[in-house]
């Protein structure tokens, strides 16, 4: 399983702040997307493949179409604002 | 080089915090700390509360990184950052930095570099609530400028 | 800006000093604070007390005097200096410099001015008790370079 | 009258923190070293003309050989060393 986090906004927008999905099938972060996209429906396209949408996987925010697999966990969110 | 990274609903107390700095090392000559108040003016008018919310797990680890690669530039003794989450309200305190070290050139350095690059690289996020309800801040340019300074060496 | 100098004997609370800086303003963005220490190793070992002296009066508007300069030069809205006299122990707090803004790069620039400013300029004078016999202090060389730091514009 | 302060290892040298001299004939700080020179011995000449002596006049510093004059307080110290 791929265990997807939202945060922030991503996470109202979807109304959603975790899913799990099978792995099967999904190497990188584009599938992954995909993948949710087909689940859940377009609305989780549009906000996962926002220009401002920030990735990070096991806790490392990645700036590619990183390579994913199982047992990872996929954090989508926006720029930060602490502080 | 001692780093404290605590994220908390709860108040701290700053005295509390500056004297487990000051008590890290007998070589300890001063402890410059930066403290964040919840404004109430932030990017609109009329705000009522602030709302944060982190990622569990990443937003420490991403603190503690920030305070090691300052010790690392600096001859730091001692870095506590405390960063508060959940609901606030304007004039509450946010966020504590604090670093001790020998000499207090280094301890204003690592502090200043702390805060900025705390306030564009750790998983936080606010959103702020006013009368007409609520909205999630956008990063301040001036964040990214101020945290950009620290690469031009 | 708010001004307050206090010269004395006790100890103080940076959690009430900083406080009270917050409270100078809502539109209070960020508060640094310094803290010097005083150490045990100071020009030389076995340091068993710190006595200080100051001229009363004139060292009180000395601190005013730089702390309305750092007010001037940054957009700061309350600046608190407290220093200790009389006889103090390693690892007592000697001084708190605490300097509220709305934008914390204010706020790091005027307490750095202050304390570097603080170190060459005001009124104080520190004898260490060591184990053979009290000594006082002369200035540090080093102290002269970070006030002389702000003169290069 | 002049007031005369003595702070730090000055005021130890001299084993005095203040004193009062007659402001007559006195218009400058080196005339009132010079009295106090005569008044309490050559220690003081010695010590308040050292190299590193600093001197205010009414709670300023100044730099020069100051006019003074009855009723400035005058004080004598080595360089600070606060904070």
């Amino acid at each position: 399983m791929i265990r997807v986090l939202l945060f922030s906004s991503l996470r109202e927008e979807l109304n959603s702040s975790s899913v799990e999905v099978p792995a099967l099938g999904i190497s990188r972060i584009s599938c992954l997307v995909e993948k949710l996209e087909r689940l859940y429906g377009k609305s989780w396209g549009r906000v996962l493949k926002g220009e401002n949408t920030l990735v990070a996987v096991n806790q490392t925010v990645v700036h590619d179409n990183h390579h994913i697999g199982d047992g990872d966990e996929v954090a989508f969110f926006p720029p930060v604002t602490g502080g | 080089m001692l780093c404290r990274a605590l994220i908390q609903e709860d108040p701290f107390n700053v005295q509390v915090e500056t004297q487990r700095i000051r008590d890290v090392s007998n070589k300890m000559g001063g402890i410059v700390t930066f403290l964040g108040v919840v404004r109430d003016f932030n990017e609109r008018e009329d705000v009522q509360s602030l709302y944060l919310e982190h990622y569990p797990g990443m937003t420490e680890s991403q603190i503690e990184n920030i305070a090691y690669a300052a010790g690392k530039r600096w001859n730091v003794l001692g870095i506590t950052v405390i960063h508060r989450i959940g609901l606030l309200s304007p004039s509450d305190e946010i966020v504590f930095v604090g670093v001790g070290s020998k000499h207090r050139g280094d301890a204003f350095l690592a502090c200043e570099y702390v805060i900025d690059y705390l306030k564009t690289e750790a998983a936080f996020w606010k959103k702020e609530g006013t009368i007409n309800g609520g909205r999630w801040l956008s990063t301040r340019e001036t964040d990214f400028e101020a945290a950009n300074r620290w690469k031009q060496d």
